[in-house]
C-alpha cells in the first residue's frame, strides 16, 4: 500500500552516523552561492569530525540541488526527512525554497536552520506564530533594510536616496521596501525608484534616470554580478553618488569586477571579512577550494554551529529534540553571536557590520543595529 | 533633452547588443525555419573560450577572438550533426527541432557549471573604459564597437543571402530541401554553412558580451531578447532581426527612462502585440501567404 | 523508496501531467505552440488561493475559480494573438507569460516576488489522483469527438480546414481555454501542495520544461503525454544523487529521445487505446 | 429562383496585375458548369474569390440570391458551397478515413459538453457520422485505403479523396479545381461519371475548372472560358468546341 | 545510357516497386506509363536518389550511380518532378537561376535563359514574380524551364503535362521532342498515354510496382490491352 505515514526520526537515534542534509543551487543563476555553502558545509563537517564529531558520533551530509526551485526544494526536503532520515536540514540559501519546504518540516518533525534566507516568513507564519522546525542564522531583510536607511540617514547625513532594484528577487523588493520605509521616517527622500528584472544586463536606462534625479547616495539591494554591472554603468554615465547595498554585495568577485565604481560604496553586512578571528577560517577555504569564500560559507559555518549546540543541548540525536532545542540555542558564531528567540526563531539582536569599500578591500567601520 | 539623447544612445547601444544575437540567430531560421535556442548556449561557449584564450593562455585580443569565433562555429556545426541532422534526415516537424535545441540549450549551460563552476568571470580589460564623452553625453567604446561589427555582419551577410550562389541555394533549400537536392544542391553543405555562420557570430557576440557583461554560465538568457526582437522585425529576415533588435533597445530604454522601469518589459510587450495585431508577420517579415 | 518521498514526486507528476494534458491538446492536436502556459498555471495559482485565503472557499471550487480565471484571460490573450502563425504567436505567448510573471512580482496584495506564504496544504495524494483521472477522461473524451477531429484538421491544413467549414479561430480558442483551464486547476493544486507562492516559480524555464514534456511523451497523444509527464518529472529525482550533473543529463535525454524517436515517445499513437477504452465504457455504465 | 452562384462583375488585381476582371456568370441549380482558360488565366482565382479566400476588388458574389462576399471561408463553406484544390491540400498526418469523417462534423450538432458526457446524443450522432464517412469512401472508391496515410495516397487517390472529403460537407455547390489531374485516360472516364452521379444522387451543383477536353465536353451543361482574366466567351459545349476566339487562344487545332 | 537492374523498394510494409528492369538508351525518349500508385514518380526518385532502394542496381553510363543526390544531378540526370516542386518563396527569374545552379557557365546561361523565354513567353512577363503565386500551369512550365536550365544529359519528367491547357499541351510535348533532338536522353513518365507514346520511342507499362508490358512505343499505341486500359475508349 501506499501509506503516507511520516516515518522519519525514530530509528536514526540508534545509528551510529548523524545525517543532516542541505539543499540549495548548485545548478541556475544562483549556483554561485549554493556551490559555495555545501563545499563549506562539508569542509566544516570534515573537521568536526576529526574532533571527534558530535555526542562521539560521525556526521554525514547528503545534499540535493534545487535549481534554485521551491518545488524542487520539496521534494528534495521530502527525500531527505523520509528516505535519508536526516536529523535537520541546512540551507537553502533563498526565502521562497525555506518557505515552502516549512508543510513537510512539521509533517516530518525536522528543523530546518536557514542559511541566508532574508525573508521574514520563514520563520513566522502570518498570523504572527512561529513555525515550530524553521530557524536561520542571518538577520532579516525588514532589518537590514532599516540598517542601510539608518546608516545613511544619521550616520552619513544623505537626505536624498535612489533605489534601484530587483523586482522580480523577493530579496530586493524586501530590501527596498525597509529602506525606503526607513529612509522616509527619518525625513530624507526616495528621489527615484527604479526596478529592473533578473537576468537583465544593462541598467544605463534606469541609471540614466537616476542620474537626473540627483540623488546623494543610491541604494543597490541585489546580488554582486548585477551591482558590479550597474555599478560599472552608473560610473560611464558619469554618476558621482555613493553607492551602498547589502550582504549580496560582499565578495571578493565584486572587487574584481567592479573595483573602481564601488570605491567608496557602504554595504551592510553580517560580519567583518577583515576580523582576525574570521582569516584562518577564509584562508582553509581558499586553500582546500582554491575559490574565494563567499558570504554564505559564513553564514552555513554559523548554522552548522547551532546545529551542533543544539544536539549537545538535546543531548540527543532525535529530529525533534533538536528542534526542540534550536529554539533556545546560543552559539558564538563568525558572523556574531546568535541567540534564537523562541518567539521568532530568529538569531535576535544580531548587529549588523557596515563595511566600506576602500582601495579594493572591504574596511569595517563599525557594527550598527537599527533601532 | 540631454537626458532623452543620452537615453537614445543607451537604447541603440543595447539594441545592438540584442542585434549581434539575432542576426545569428535569425539567419539559423531563414533556412531551417525553427528557433535554434540552443543559440544562447553556443554564445556563452564563445565568451568563455575567448576569455580562457586571454587569461589562461595569454592570447592576444584578436587571436582570442578568432579562437572563440571559430570555436563557436565549429560547436554549432557539432550540434547541427549531433541534435538536429537526425531530425532534418527524417523530417521532423519544426516542434522537434526546437525542443532538441532546448535539450541543446540545457545541456550546454549545465555541463559549464558541472565542469568550470558557476562562478562569474571577468575579462581582463582590452579597451580602455573611459567611455567617449561629447557634451555630457557618454558613449561607451564597446557599444561603439558592438554597433560596427553588428553592421558589417548584416552587411556581409545580406550581401551572402541575397547576392551570391550560396545566398540563393540557401534561400531554396529554406523553402523545399527536396526541391534544391534536385537542383544538384549538396544540402548539408548549405547547412554546415548556415551553422558554420552562425555559430561565428555566436562567438562573436559572446566575446563582446563577456567583455561587456562578465562571463557565467547563464549569459546565453539574453538571447531571448534578440528572439523576440527578431519576432518584432519579421523571422527570417536578417534585417528584420535588426531594425526589431534596435528597436526593442530603444522602446526599452525610452519605457524604463519615461514612463515606468518596473512594468518596461510588459509595455515592450504590450507594443511587440500591438505591431504583430497589425503586421501579423513582423516589420520586415514577408507573408509567406501561399496561394490556394 | 520511502512511499512518503514517491508520493510527493507523484503529486507533483500528476499536477505537472495536468497541465500537460491541457497543453497536448493545444500543441499536440492543434498545432499552437505555447510558451506561457506557465503564465496561466500563476493566474490559476494565485485565483485559487485568493479563494481559498481570502474568502474561505472550500478547496475544489476554489480550483474551478481558479481555472476559469485562467481561462478567461487565456481567452483575451487568445482574441488578439491567435491570428498569428507559428513562432509569432510562440513569442506572444512567451511575451505574456512573462508579463503575468511581472505583474504578479508588482501586486503586494499577492505579496509580490517576496512570495504568498501559509497557504493550507489541501492537496493530497488522491484528489490529485482524482483529478487527473477526470482530466485525462475529459480529454479522451473530447479528443474523440468532432471537436477534437476538428482541432486536429486545424493542426493539419488550416485553409482546408475552413473550406469545410471548420471555424478555425473559434476552435482555436476553445482549445486554448481548455487547456488554460487545465494549467489553472494545475496551478492551484500546486499552490495548496507547496504551501506558498512565488512568481518565480512560473518563469519560462516552467513553459518550456511543459513543452518538452508534451513533445517527448509524443504530439498528439494522451498516453503519451501521461509517460512523459511521470519520467520526466521523476527523472530529475532519480538522478539527485548526482547534483550538477543531472540536468546534463537531463538535457541529453532530451536530445537522445528526439533523434532517436523522432516523433516522441509514443510517435502519436495511444498504448493499449482498447484497455483504455474498456475503462470507459464502464465508466459510462456507472455513470448512466 | 434556380440561380445557384451569381457573379457579377467579379474582379481581382494583384498589385497592378488584373488576374480576374469584370467577370459575370450565373450557375443554375444542378447544373455541371465547367470554366476553362488557358493558364494563368484566373481560373483558380475565381475560386479562391468565390470561396472567400481572396477578398474581391470589385464586384459581388451571390449565391442562392445572397451576397456572400465578405464572409469567411468557413462561413461560406458552411452556406454550402465547398471545393478541392488544385495544389492538392489534405489533411496529411491523418488517414482516408479521418479526413473524411472530419469534413463530416456539419451532420452532427452535438456540443462540447456532450462529448465530455457521452450522451446519447453524442453517441447517434457519432454513429451517423460513422456510417457516412464510410458511405463516401465507398462512393469514391477509397475504402481500401481506409486506414493509409493521406500524404503516402497516390496522387491521383488523393484527388479522390479531395472530392470524397468535399462531398462530406453535404453541399449545394461543388467547386472542383482540375480534379482530373494526375489521372489517366481511363480513370477520367470514371470521373467524369463520378461528377454526373453526384449532381444527380446527391443534387449537387458542380462547377469545375479542367483542361481534360474529354471530361468538360462530356459532363458539362455549359462552360464559361476566360482569357487573360477577362471572358472570352459562354456556351453549350458544342458552342465552345466551334468558337474560333477559344481555338485560337486555348484548344488549339484537333491533330489527329 | 541508364539501366536499372531488379529494383525492390519499401515504404515501411509497402512493397512498391517489385524487381523492375529498365533500359534507357541514349538519345531515347523512354515512356512510362501506369495508373495512379503504380510506382512511376517512386521509380524516378530512386534514379535521383531521393528514395533509397532496398534491393537492385543503376547503371548510369556503365557505372553505378552516384549515392548522393546531388552528385547524381552532377553526373547529368535532372529531374523535373512531380506536384512541380517549384521555389514559392524565390522569384521566377532565381528558380530558373536555381535550375543552373551547378553550372559554371555563365554566359551560356543567359543563352539558355533567353531560350527558356521563348519556350515559354509567359514567364518572361511573369519574370520577377514570386513564384508561388503563379497559377498552377505557369509553375509547371517553370518546373520544366528550371529542369533544360541545369543543361543534363538525362531528363526525368513526372507528368509533366499536368495541369496545362491543350494548346500548351502540345507545346509541351514538341518541347520534348527539341530536348531529344538536342541529343538528350529523357525518361517520361505520363497520364497522357496517347501523347507519352506518340513521342517515345519505347515505352514501359507499370502496374502496381511490376512492369508488365515493355516495347516499341509505337508498336504498344497499336496494342489492344493498352488501348483499353490507357487511351480511354477512343484515345
Ligand atoms: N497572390 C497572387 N499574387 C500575384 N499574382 C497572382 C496571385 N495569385 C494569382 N496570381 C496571378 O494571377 C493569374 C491567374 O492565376 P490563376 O491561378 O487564377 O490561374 P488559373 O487560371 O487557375 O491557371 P492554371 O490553369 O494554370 O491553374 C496568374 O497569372 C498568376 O500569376
Ligand atoms: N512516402 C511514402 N510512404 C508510404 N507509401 C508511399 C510513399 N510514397 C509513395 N507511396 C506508395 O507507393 C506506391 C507508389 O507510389 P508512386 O507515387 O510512385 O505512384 P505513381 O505511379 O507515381 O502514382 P501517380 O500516378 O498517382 O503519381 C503507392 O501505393 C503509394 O501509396
Ligand atoms: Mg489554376
Ligand atoms: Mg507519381
Amino acid at each position: 500500500g501506499c501509506s503516507s505515514q511520516p516515518s522519519a526520526g525514530g530509528d536514526a537515534a540508534e545509528s551510529d552516523t548523524i545525517k543532516i542534509g542541505w539543499i540549495g543551487s548548485l545548478t541556475g543563476d544562483q549556483a554561485v552561492w549554493g556551490t559555495c555553502e555545501f563545499d563549506t558545509l562539508k569542509m566544516v563537517v570534515e573537521d568536526a569530525n576529526a574532533a571527534g564529531g558530535i555526542l562521539g558520533k560521525q556526521i554525514e551530509v547528503i545534499g540535493y540541488d534545487t535549481r534554485g526551485d521551491a518545488t524542487e526544494a520539496v521534494n528534495a526536503v521530502k527525500r531527505l526527512t523520509s528516505q535519508d532520515k536526516v536529523v535537520a536540514i541546512l540551507g537553502p540559501n533563498a526565502s521562497g525554497q525555506a518557505i515552502s519546504i516549512s508543510g513537510v518540516l512539521e509533517q516530518m518533525k525536522v528543523a530546518n536552520i536557514a542559511t541566508v534566507a532574508t525573508n521574514p516568513k520563514v520563520t513566522v507564519n502570518d498570523d504572527g506564530s512561529v513555525k515550530p522546525y524553521n530557524f536561520r542564522v542571518c538577520f532579516i531583510d525588514p532589518y537590514q533594510g532599516a540598517v542601510a536607511a539608518g546608516y545613511a540617514a544619521d550616520k552619513l547625513s544623505f537626505t536624498k536616496a535612489a533605489i534601484l532594484y530587483d523586482v522580480t528577487s523577493d530579496y530586493s523588493q524586501g530590501l527596498t521596501e525597509f529602506f525606503e520605509k526607513t529612509f522616509t521616517e527619518k525625513g530624507g527622500t526616495i528621489v527615484a525608484k527604479e526596478g529592473f528584472k533578473a537576468g537583465d544586463v544593462d541598467f544605463r536606462a534606469q541609471l540614466s534616470k537616476i542620474k537626473e534625479a540627483q540623488p546623494e547616495v543610491i541604494f543597490m539591494p541585489y546580488y554582486y554580478k548585477e551591482v558590479a554591472l550597474s555599478a560599472n554603468q552608473a560610473r560611464e554615465l558619469g554618476i558621482t553618488s555613493v553607492l551602498m547595498g547589502g550582504d549580496g554585495w560582499p565578495s571578493d568577485q565584486l572587487i574584481e569586477m567592479a573595483s573602481d565604481a564601488i570605491e567608496g560604496s557602504f554595504v551592510v553586512n553580517h560580519l567583518d571579512f577583515n576580523d582576525p578571528d574570521v582569516k584562518p577560517f577564509q584562508e582553509q577555504y581558499k586553500a582546500k577550494y582554491n575559490k574565494n569564500l563567499e558570504l554564505n560559507g559564513y553564514l552555513v559555518h554559523d548554522a552548522f554551529k547551532l546545529f551542533e549546540q543544539a544536539v549537545k543541548d538535546a543531548n540527543s540525536t532525535d529530529s525533534d529534540a533538536i528542534a526542540k532545542a534550536l529554539s533556545t540555542a546560543k552559539v558564538e558564531g563568525i558572523t556574531g553571536n546568535i541567540n534564537i528567540s523562541p518567539e521568532t526563531h530568529n538569531p535576535e539582536g544580531k548587529e549588523a557590520a557596515i563595511i566600506k569599500i576602500t582601495g579594493g578591500n572591504y574596511e569595517f567601520q563599525e557594527k550598527y543595529a537599527a533601532e | 533633452m540631454i537626458g532623452f539623447i543620452q537615453q537614445m544612445i543607451n537604447g541603440l547601444s543595447i539594441g545592438s547588443v540584442y542585434a549581434l544575437m539575432a542576426v545569428g540567430y535569425s539567419l539559423v531560421y531563414s533556412i531551417m525555419n525553427f528557433s535554434n535556442f540552443a543559440h544562447g548556449g553556443v554564445i556563452m561557449i564563445g565568451s568563455y573560450i575567448g576569455f580562457f584564450c586571454i587569461s589562461l593562455l595569454n592570447f592576444s585580443f584578436p587571436v582570442a577572438f578568432l579562437t572563440a569565433a571559430l570555436g563557436s562555429g565549429l560547436l554549432a556545426v557539432v550540434l547541427e550533426k549531433v541534435a538536429y541532422n537526425p531530425l532534418r534526415k527524417r523530417n521532423a516537424p519544426f516542434l522537434y527541432f526546437i525542443i532538441s535545441a532546448m535539450g541543446a540549450s540545457i545541456f550546454l549551460e549545465n555541463i559549464v557549471v558541472a565542469t568550470i563552476g558557476p562562478t562569474f568571470r571577468t575579462y581582463p580589460p582590452v579597451f580602455s573604459a573611459t567611455p567617449i564623452q561629447i557634451g555630457g553625453l557618454t558613449i561607451g567604446r564597446l557599444d561603439v564597437l558592438m554597433f560596427v561589427i553588428s553592421a558589417i555582419s548584416l552587411s556581409i551577410l545580406v550581401y551572402i543571402i541575397e547576392k551570391t550562389k550560396i545566398g540563393l541555394a540557401i534561400r531554396a533549400t529554406s523553402y523545399s530541401s527536396k526541391g534544391s537536392t534536385l537542383m544538384g544542391v549538396n544540402v548539408d553543405k548549405v547547412i554546415f554553412t548556415i551553422f558554420l555562420l552562425g555559430g561565428i557570430l555566436a562567438g562573436i557576440a559572446g566575446v563582446l558580451f563577456g567583455m561587456k557583461y562578465t562571463v557565467y554560465p547563464q549569459i546565453g538568457a539574453i538571447t531571448m531578447k534578440s528572439f523576440i526582437a527578431a519576432v518584432f522585425g519579421g523571422l527570417g529576415s536578417l534585417q528584420g532581426a535588426v531594425i526589431g533588435s534596435i528597436l526593442l533597445g530603444i522602446i526599452e530604454t525610452l519605457t524604463s527612462g519615461y514612463i515606468s522601469s518596473q512594468y518596461r518589459d510588459l509595455i515592450a510587450f504590450a507594443l511587440l502585440i500591438a505591431v504583430l495585431i497589425i503586421r501579423p508577420t513582423g516589420i520586415m517579415g514577408k507573408s509567406n501567404e501561399d496561394k490556394a | 523508496m520511502d512511499m512518503y518521498y514517491v508520493q510527493g514526486i507523484l503529486i507533483l507528476a500528476g499536477i505537472n501531467l495536468l497541465t500537460v494534458l491541457g497543453l497536448s491538446l493545444l500543441t499536440g492536436f492543434t498545432g499552437l505552440f505555447s510558451f506561457g502556459h506557465a503564465g496561466f498555471m500563476a493566474i490559476g495559482a494565485y485565483m485559487t488561493t485568493m479563494m481559498t485565503v481570502k474568502l474561505g472557499l472550500p478547496f475544489i471550487p476554489a480550483l474551478l475559480v481558479g481555472g476559469l480565471s485562467a481561462a478567461l484571460i487565456s481567452l483575451i490573450i487568445g482574441k488578439f494573438t491567435l491570428n498569428l502563425k507559428g513562432d509569432y504567436f510562440c513569442i506572444a505567448t512567451l511575451g505574456f507569460g512573462e508579463a503575468i510573471r511581472l505583474i504578479l512580482d508588482n501586486i503586494q496584495y499577492f505579496g509580490g516576488s517576496r512570495g504568498w506564504a501559509g497557504i493550507p496544504l489541501y492537496t493530497t495524494f488522491w484528489n490529485v489522483m482524482i483529478i487527473d483521472v477526470v482530466a485525462i477522461i475529459v480529454m479522451v473524451f473530447i479528443i474523440n469527438s468532432r471537436h477534437g477531429r476538428n482541432m486536429k484538421a486545424i493542426r493539419e491544413e488550416e485553409l482546408a480546414s475552413q473550406i469545410v467549414g471548420i471555424d478555425v479561430f473559434r476552435y482555436k480558442m476553445t482549445s486554448l481555454g481548455i487547456s488554460a483551464l487545465y494549467a489553472g486547476v494545475a496551478g492551484g493544486m500546486l499552490a495548496h501542495y507547496l504551501g506558498y507562492l512565488q512568481p518565480l516559480m512560473f518563469q519560462m524555464v516552467k513553459s518550456t520544461e511543459l513543452t518538452i514534456i508534451v513533445i517527448f511523451g509524443g504530439l498528439g497523444s494522451i498516453t503519451g503525454s501521461v509517460i512523459g509527464a511521470i519520467l520526466l518529472t521523476a527523472l530529475p529525482e532519480i538522478l539527485r544523487d548526482f547534483y550538477q550533473w543531472r540536468l546534463v543529463i537531463y538535457g541529453l535525454a532530451v536530445i537522445a529521445i528526439m533523434i532517436s524517436r523522432p516523433r516522441g515517445l509514443m510517435g502519436g499513437k495511444e498504448l493499449n487505446f482498447k484497455f483504455i477504452k474498456k475503462l470507459f465504457n464502464k465508466e459510462k455504465e456507472v455513470n448512466i | 429562383m434556380s440561380e445557384m452562384l451569381t457573379l457579377k462583375n467579379v474582379t481581382k488585381k494583384f498589385g497592378g496585375l488584373t488576374a480576374v476582371g469584370g467577370v459575370d456568370f450565373s450557375i443554375k441549380k444542378g447544373e455541371i458548369f465547367g470554366l476553362i482558360g488557358p493558364n494563368g488565366a484566373g481560373k483558380t482565382t475565381i475560386f479562391n474569390l468565390i470561396t472567400g479566400i481572396y477578398g474581391l476588388t470589385e464586384g459581388d458574389v451571390l449565391f442562392e440570391g445572397k451576397s456572400i462576399s465578405g464572409l469567411k471561408p468557413f462561413q461560406i463553406a458552411n452556406t454550402g458551397i465547398t471545393r478541392t484544390f488544385q495544389n492538392i491540400r489534405l489533411f496529411k498526418n491523418l488517414t482516408t478515413y479521418e479526413n473524411v469523417l472530419i469534413a463530416c462534423h456539419k451532420s452532427a450538432s452535438y456540443g462540447l459538453l456532450d462529448s465530455v458526457f457521452r450522451t446519447r446524443k453524442f453517441k447517434n450522432e457519432e454513429k451517423l457520422l460513422a456510417k457516412k464517412a464510410e458511405d463516401l469512401m465507398e462512393l469514391m472508391g477509397l475504402t481500401q485505403h481506409k486506414n493509409m496515410l493521406a500524404s503516402n495516397l497516390p496522387y491521383g487517390l488523393q484527388r479522390r479523396l479531395e472530392i470524397a472529403r468535399a462531398l462530406a460537407l453535404n453541399p449545394k455547390l461543388i467547386l472542383l479545381d482540375e480534379p482530373a489531374a494526375g489521372m489517366n485516360p481511363e480513370e477520367t472516364l470514371r470521373l467524369m461519371e463520378l461528377i454526373r452521379e453526384i449532381r444527380d444522387k446527391l443534387d449537387v451543383t458542380v462547377l469545375v475548372i479542367e483542361h481534360h477536353m474529354d471530361l468538360i465536353m462530356g459532363v458539362c451543361d455549359r462552360i464559361f472560358v476566360l482569357n487573360f482574366g477577362l471572358p472570352l466567351a459562354q456556351g453549350s459545349p458544342k458552342e465552345i468546341q466551334d468558337d474560333k476566339n477559344v481555338i485560337e487562344a486555348y484548344l488549339g487545332k484537333e491533330d489527329e | 545510357m541508364l539501366q536499372i537492374k531488379n529494383l525492390n523498394v519499401y515504404y515501411g510494409g509497402i512493397h512498391a516497386l517489385r524487381g523492375v528492369s529498365i533500359d534507357v538508351k541514349e538519345g531515347d525518349v523512354v515512356s512510362i506509363i501506369g495508373s495512379n500508385g503504380a510506382g512511376k514518380s517512386t521509380l524516378l526518385n530512386c534514379i535521383s536518389g531521393i528514395v533509397k532502394p532496398k534491393e537492385g542496381e543503376i547503371l548510369y553510363k556503365g557505372q553505378p550511380l552516384a549515392k548522393a543526390p546531388h552528385k547524381i544531378v552532377e553526373s547529368g540526370i535532372c529531374q523535373v518532378p512531380e506536384g512541380r516542386i517549384i521555389f514559392a518563396n524565390l522569384t521566377v527569374k532565381e528558380n530558373l537561376y536555381m535550375g543552373a545552379f551547378l553550372r559554371k557557365d555563365k554566359d551560356k546561361i543567359e543563352e539558355d535563359l533567353k531560350g527558356i523565354f521563348k519556350l515559354f513567353p509567359r514567364l518572361d512577363e511573369r519574370i520577377n514574380q514570386v513564384a508561388g503565386t503563379l497559377s498552377g500551369g505557369e509553375q509547371q512550365m517553370l518546373a520544366m524551364g528550371r529542369g533544360i536550365m541545369s543543361n543534363p544529359n538525362l531528363v526525368l519528367l513526372d507528368e509533366p503535362s499536368l495541369g496545362l491547357a491543350p494548346l500548351f499541351i502540345k507545346t509541351i510535348f514538341e518541347i520534348v521532342e527539341e530536348i531529344q533532338n538536342m541529343g538528350k536522353t529523357i525518361l517520361l513518365v505520363e497520364q497522357n498515354a496517347y501523347k507519352a507514346l506518340s513521342v517515345a520511342n519505347k515505352a514501359y507499362i507499370l502496374e502496381q510496382g511490376v512492369v508488365t508490358l515493355e516495347g516499341n512505343a509505337k508498336d504498344l499505341l497499336k496494342d489492344e490491352r493498352i488501348q483499353e486500359a490507357y487511351l480511354g475508349k477512343k484515345h
